[in-house]
């Protein structure tokens, strides 16, 4: 083959490829739900638009990790370090430069977080995997421990307080209720938003999924694999800046503790429930554990995570790809038609794999039931006057939960098995 | 005595004890990640139920420190076995972040069971007599628990490194962590490894999680709170290297102590900054397979 | 050929890895102590013959059966208990582990012992303690030899034990091989090298995209080259 | 019935509220009830469930009801969205708990944009009553009990060099600060100071004390977050032998809080701090507080200083909803009802200072001993009566301001 045909069947498979992203992305009219739905929540619940807000900055906030994480492959547990330098950026230029006008400030903050993640990018990319998670999360916490030995300057963990920011575009105060604040951010992060989806549908997005899906081919077909890896990194990292810096713009306040390593863990843990390299990934999950959160948070102060816990855990037990895929894969569903109904037939394994559910809720009803009268009785007596009747409901209702959750597992299992072609 | 020699001592001392402590926590963790790929963040909560458990034993029924320690051990190993039948097993062939999901979610669960049972009151637990006070070396003396938690770690280390290195059991193991296909294909059953290796792993956890009572103190927020000191353990040394783990265990273990005594305004400074130098040179740790 | 004796029976196989199809609709039948070589093409599913009778691939259709049992769903260790072994084409030897320990993990009871490993492979017994990564590749060969061998097993799967070896070398290992189609064990014997292949076993399967195209006497196809040729499609135009 | 107690307690508010009906007065509680410093929240929280229990029909037949919510980390964010929302949303005319600083400072511009009063149960940063006109402190600034520490360490205690040791954050810096305020006016000398790490994790205090120990001063001042820290540096205390060794441990209650106390052994005892409360302090309302307490809470429960300080600020937020007689909408005239409120509580006498909005309280110091029943106490040394935040007076740093 010679080189000008060669030439000639690149161009062509490139012209393919632009048209078939050209293709992608149109906007589909679904797109427009997420946008309508948060306009919406403005005037159903405008009391809480403290809250909307900041749902709306760990949206941004999630988009910009799964940029990397979704896309790129990039696995990291410290992109709070992004989220805290536009954060203290805009602080420190409103308290100490006295520039306070806000949307020069998230630009401020965006390009100053971008330019960290170049740098840090740029020597933490050669790695992969667990090295590379360990130096994001080693990053975050120095820079925490610098703010901190620093704190004349970032104010430590009690904080920068008394920021001011003026008026929006001159005009527009910062009510109690937090409605100018929902709609410039839901502005700024429908900006963000077209950013970030023009770069996942642009040629050098493809490339990132292609480094994500095979790191060895890319780099064999010569892909500038380092460079494209750490240009995105900047550009996530910018907008995590811009995020963090309308967390301190709508907060009028900031402490180091947005270094934290729970806020990467909690950031990463929305972005995989809502699933990662979807986009309105992070708009579901973000919304929801947030939201589910607020409401835990609220029927019990002191056990919601508990109820997060479950979440997570049954999303990743039935959702394999996140929430969004269970959406997804639910307008591809098509219900069993009698004849894959006739085939789902009651099988020993299933008896067995029951009787074994009810024996480990048994198990797991006995241990609470036990625990529970170790924990909370310092007395040996309570425990035995209390032990028989308190463990035995334990045991029953733990066998109980056992075989509906493996019932219903059973049945979205083998309903999938069904759905495969027939052989 | 010289000053200096004092704080060279003070310092070998004081990060050996807490290198043990690190090791007794991690090596489960660095097991489970190097044989089996898992992502396991709810390590820490074993280690916490091993040390509410050994509270409950030493308080509710007036069990001495030691004999709780290792029924702790023992009950958490076995239950994790059911843990890792019924639960982890199936996200194997997972990626990593669902079984980062998974996990954490676990580990919250546990956290909030664990207040509601226990509190969130920090937990202490009676010593007997011959771990209070001090030992005398005869040029000084020393804290008797650090001086046993030395010998314990030691001790273990002793029967790891000969399970590990010398057995039958050890090679399969280390042959299952090499190539685990290869390794099923030479007639070595790798799950019922894997149960085997992660109750012991989570049974060590649950021995660090007691001794950690009277170290660190407890409260349910341990299944979290020490994560990521686990991980740069694990990190640094190398996953599913015992060596690299306990090579790991010591150089963060002496580094954060001696840190802290010579230049406290760094605070933890000194272990990431140890952590990142060793990772840039050798990313995959210690002992670790590139 | 798939009688009552045939220790090793594929019907029908379909397999891949994942969705893709490799393997498509294989019959094969091995009888107790035969020795049989697949020879063909790059690419055409010999290796995932191996693998998936060792039951590292996706099985999508048909049975394997060992010793008239059906195997198909059973996981690789229970094969190997059950009477397979398998030497696969990149050695693939426990870096971390020491010769010795290497043969040593895979020991089930029978007539094969490390000590008679070493007496087949005098090379590995010199070098027992050394550890696995530090082999030359004519002795991380005999390593998989053996390694495979102390596993007792009824079938013995070797995949190109020839590969990237100096001939010398080769030669050493043919000699090996042909003493081992004397003992109790059946063996199939994946080959490039063409010559050696017909050369050690009285049969030969030739196969093409994922098919057998020629199940029969070596010889027929030693005598007829260029019938070897056509099937074998010989890439050196 | 009900008519003839509203006279006997409040005439005037009746004259006021003659038309007006009984009104129930929303009071947001914010405090950490997860996460590593739950303990803390629990605290106070116990307290103020235990003062509404006891003294709902003090204001009858006005109600209070009570919206709890998670304070959450140490952020200031989250403790501010959902004060906003407390605010906004469900309309609650106080905010009460806040262990934490930063959430008290994130709110402080909240609370004076919806002029809704903020009634401080812990959080100690001393410039914190500067920061809104609409900010009421019950509790205490790291400068009550750390200042006249300095004094009394020196004088009474006989610490001449002293080596301080703080977790790193800006209530140690406060409280090693006063310390050493106090101390160097009195003409002692500070040999180290050592940070101790951020209050994220609880370390390993063994280092830091061994450092001290090789030291040899009199006395060592230790500030840390009284949760799991304070169990962890008094066993790191006891285990280095560092009291054998001539060291004595002083500092500000925090150092033993009363619930953590039994749990501290042989390690605690001679322990000395400044503080505002010790459940063994012997007052007659600390005596019913405490028997009130045990039996809502069980024999194992005890009440520490930010229990004592919860009880006062449900106390005064009741008192001034009563003296309002439930006319709680304007949040300045609240502010206004409350300055110059004291009583005689469980901490002894405490009084709002109406020029800084924050308490003023005795402080004692406290040593720890081990009582006839084999339990730890606390005993009373002496008692500096009516402090004030020295800071303020002083005008030191941002306090000035």
């Amino acid at each position: 083959m010679s080189d000008a045909t060669l030439h000639q069947k690149t161009l062509t498979a490139r012209q393919r490829a632009s048209d078939y992203l050209a293709r992608r992305h149109h906007f589909h009219w679904a797109e427009a739900l997420p946008w309508l739905l948060a306009i919406a929540a403005f005037f159903v619940f405008s009391n809480r638009m403290a809250f909307g807000s900041q749902v709306l900055i760990m949206i941004m906030f999630a988009v910009s990790l799964d940029l990397i994480l979704g896309y790129a492959g990039i696995i990291t547990l410290g992109h709070a370090a992004f989220f805290g330098i536009g954060a203290y950026t805009v602080a420190l230029a409103s308290l100490r430069l006295g520039w306070s006008e806000p949307i020069s400030g998230i630009i401020a903050g965006g390009v100053v977080a971008g330019l960290a993640g170049l740098v840090v990018g740029w020597f933490m990319l050669r790695y992969r995997g667990l090295t590379l998670l360990m130096l994001t999360i080693a990053f975050a916490a120095m820079l925490q421990e610098s703010g901190n030995l620093r704190s004349d300057i970032t104010g430590g963990y009690d904080g920068l307080p008394g920021l001011t920011f003026d008026p929006l575009f001159g005009h527009f105060q910062y009510d109690l209720y937090g409605h100018t604040n929902y709609w410039y951010v839901l502005a700024a992060l429908a900006v963000v938003f077209y950013v970030v989806r023009r770069i996942v549908y642009s040629p050098f997005g493809q490339a990132l999924t292609g480094i994500r899906e095979n790191v060895r081919r890319m780099n064999a077909i010569g892909s500038p694999v380092h460079w494209r890896l750490v240009t995105v990194y900047a550009i996530s990292a910018a907008i995590a800046g811009i995020a963090g810096a309308l967390f301190t713009q709508t907060n009028a306040y900031v402490t180091l503790t947005v270094f934290d390593f729970d806020t990467s863990a909690k950031v990463m843990v929305m972005l995989i429930l809502g699933g990662t390299g979807r986009l309105y990934g992070a708009f579901v999950g973000a919304t929801v554990y947030m939201v589910l959160e607020d409401y835990l948070s609220k029927m019990s102060p002191t056990f919601w995570q508990f109820g997060i816990g479950l979440l997570l855990v049954v999303a990743v037990l039935f959702a394999r790809r996140g929430l969004l895929g269970v959406v997804e894969s639910a307008s591809a569903f098509r219900w069993r038609t009698g004849a894959a109904r006739r085939r789902f037939v009651w099988k020993t394994e299933y008896w067995k794999a029951l009787a074994v559910a009810a024996f480990d809720g048994g198990l797991i009803g006995f241990l609470i039931g036990f625990a529970g009268n170790l924990g909370r009785a310092d007395r040996m007596s309570l425990f035995v006057s209390a032990f028989p009747a308190r463990v035995v409901a334990f045991i029953a209702l733990g066998a109980a939960a056992g075989i509906v959750i493996n019932a219903v597992y059973l049945l979205v299992t083998s309903r999938s098995a069904v759905e495969r072609p027939a052989s | 005595m010289p000053h200096a020699l004092n704080d060279f001592i003070s310092v070998l001392f004081d990060g050996l004890a807490y290198a043990m402590f690190l090791f007794i926590t991690s090596v489960g963790l660095s097991v489970t990640m190097g044989l089996m790929g898992f992502v396991n963040l709810a390590h820490g909560a074993f280690a916490m139920a091993g040390g509410f458990i050994v509270v409950s034993l030493a308080r509710t029924y007036g069990i001495d420190f030691i004999p709780a320690l290792v029924i702790a051990s023992v009950t958490v190993g076995l239950i994790s076995v059911r843990f890792e039948q019924r639960l982890y097993r199936r996200f194997y062939k997972s990626t990593d972040l669902e079984q980062v999901l998974l996990t954490i979610g676990l580990a919250f669960m546990s956290i909030a069971a664990f207040t509601y049972f226990y509190g969130p009151i920090p937990k202490s637990v009676p010593l007997p007599h011959w771990l209070q006070g001090d030992v005398n070396l005869g040029f000084r003396t020393f804290p008797t628990y650090r001086a046993f938690l030395i010998v314990l770690g030691a001790v273990l280390i002793a029967i790891l490194w000969f399970v590990f290195e010398k057995t039958n059991i050890g090679a399969k193991i280390r042959a299952a962590v090499d190539n685990r296909r290869m390794a099923e294909s030479v007639g070595i059953n790798v799950d019922r490894l894997f149960t085997l290796t992660f109750a012991v792993g989570s049974g060590l956890a649950a021995l660090g999680g007691g001794l950690a009572i009277q170290l660190l103190g407890l409260t349910p927020s341990f299944a979290l709170l020490y994560l990521v000191l686990f991980l740069i353990v694990v990190a640094v040394g190398g996953m599913g290297s015992l060596k690299g783990t306990l090579l790991a265990a010591l150089v963060i273990g002496i580094v954060d102590t001696g840190g802290k005594y010579l230049f406290p305004v760094a605070g933890t400074f000194f272990i990431y900054v140890i952590t990142v130098a060793v990772l840039l040179v050798k990313p995959a740790g210690f002992f670790g397979r590139e | 050929m798939a009688d009552a004796r045939s220790v090793l029976e594929l019907d029908g196989v379909s397999a891949g890895y994942g969705e893709t199809v490799v393997l498509e609709n294989v019959r094969l039948a091995l009888g107790e102590r035969e020795t049989l070589s697949i020879i063909g093409r790059n690419g055409v599913g010999k290796s995932t013959l191996l693998a998936t009778i060792m039951g590292h691939t996706t099985l999508h259709r048909g049975q394997v059966r060992l010793r008239g049992a059906d195997i198909s769903r059973m996981p690789v260790y229970g094969r190997v208990h059950g009477g397979l072994a398998y030497v696969p084409q990149e050695r693939e030897i426990f870096p971390s582990l020491s010769v010795r320990e290497n043969i040593e993990v895979a020991v089930q009871p029978g007539a094969w012992t490390v000590e008679r490993v070493f007496e087949l492979f005098p090379r590995l017994q010199e070098r027992q303690g050394n550890r696995g990564n530090q082999l030359s590749g004519g002795e991380q060969q005999m390593l998989a030899i053996g390694r495979a061998l102390v596993g007792n097993p009824s079938v013995l799967l070797m995949d190109e034990p020839s590969e990237g070896l100096a001939p010398v070398i080769v030669e050493e290992l043919a000699r090996a091989v042909r003493r081992l189609t004397e003992t109790e064990v059946a063996l199939i014997l994946v080959e490039q090298n063409t010559r050696i292949a017909l050369d050690i076993s009285p049969r030969t399967v030739v196969m093409d995209r994922g098919q057998v195209a020629f199940d029969g006497a070596s010889e027929d196809l030693r005598r007829d080259p260029a019938r070897l040729d056509a099937l074998i499609g010989v890439a050196k135009a | 019935m009900r008519i003839v107690s509203l006279l006997g307690t409040a005439a005037l508010a009746v004259v006021l509220g003659a038309g007006a009906q009984a009104a129930t007065v929303k009071v947001g509680v914010v405090l950490p009830f997860s996460g590593a410093n739950a303990d803390l929240g629990h605290q106070i929280d116990k307290a103020f469930d235990l003062y509404v229990k006891l003294h709902a029909k003090d204001i009858a037949p006005n109600k209070v009801e009570i919206i709890k919510r998670d304070e959450g980390p140490p952020t200031g964010a989250q403790a501010k969205t959902i004060a906003t929302e407390l605010i906004t949303n469900d309309k609650v005319k106080i905010l009460t708990g806040f262990v934490f600083s930063p959430s008290a400072i994130a709110l402080a511009p909240v609370v004076t944009q919806a002029k809704v009063p903020m009634v401080i149960a812990n959080a100690g940063t001393a410039w914190i009553t500067n920061l809104s006109p609409y900010i009421v402190r019950l509790s205490f600034s790291m400068w009550h009990p750390a200042y006249p520490m300095g004094a009394y360490a020196y004088n009474k205690i006989g610490c001449r060099t002293v080596a301080m040791a703080y977790t790193d954050f800006p209530p140690g810096k406060d409280s090693t600060e006063a310390f050493k305020t106090g101390f160097e006016k009195a003409g002692g000398k500070i040999v180290d100071s050592i940070p101790m790490g951020s209050p994220v994790q609880v370390p390993d205090f063994t280092p830091f004390l061994q450092k001290v120990k090789d030291e040899h001063p009199d006395c060592l001042y230790a500030f840390i977050p009284s949760g799991a820290h304070a169990a962890g540096i008094m066993k790191a205390y006891g285990e280095l032998g560092l009291r054998k060794a001539g060291i004595k441990l002083i500092g500000p209650m925090d150092l033993i809080p009363d619930n953590k106390l039994q749990d501290m052994g042989d390690a605690a005892i001679g322990t000395i701090v400044m503080g505002h409360y010790a459940v063994d302090l012997d007052n007659p309302q600390n005596k019913e507080f405490k028997a009130e307490w045990h039996k809502a809470y069980g024999p194992d429960s005890y009440p520490d200083f930010m229990s004592a300080a919860g009880w006062d600020t449900m106390h005064a937020i009741f008192d001034t909803i009563k003296k309002l007689n439930g006319n709680v909408d304007d949040g300045a005239k609240f502010v206004d009802a409350m300055k110059g409120w004291s009583t005689d509580g469980p901490r002894g006498h405490v009084m709002i200072d109406p020029a800084t909005r924050d308490i003023v309280e005795n402080e004692h110091a406290l040593e720890v001993y081990r009582k006839p029943d084999g339990k730890l106490g606390e005993r009373v040394l002496e008692t500096i009566k009516g402090v004030k935040d020295e800071c303020k007076v002083l005008k030191v740093g941002r306090c000035g301001s």
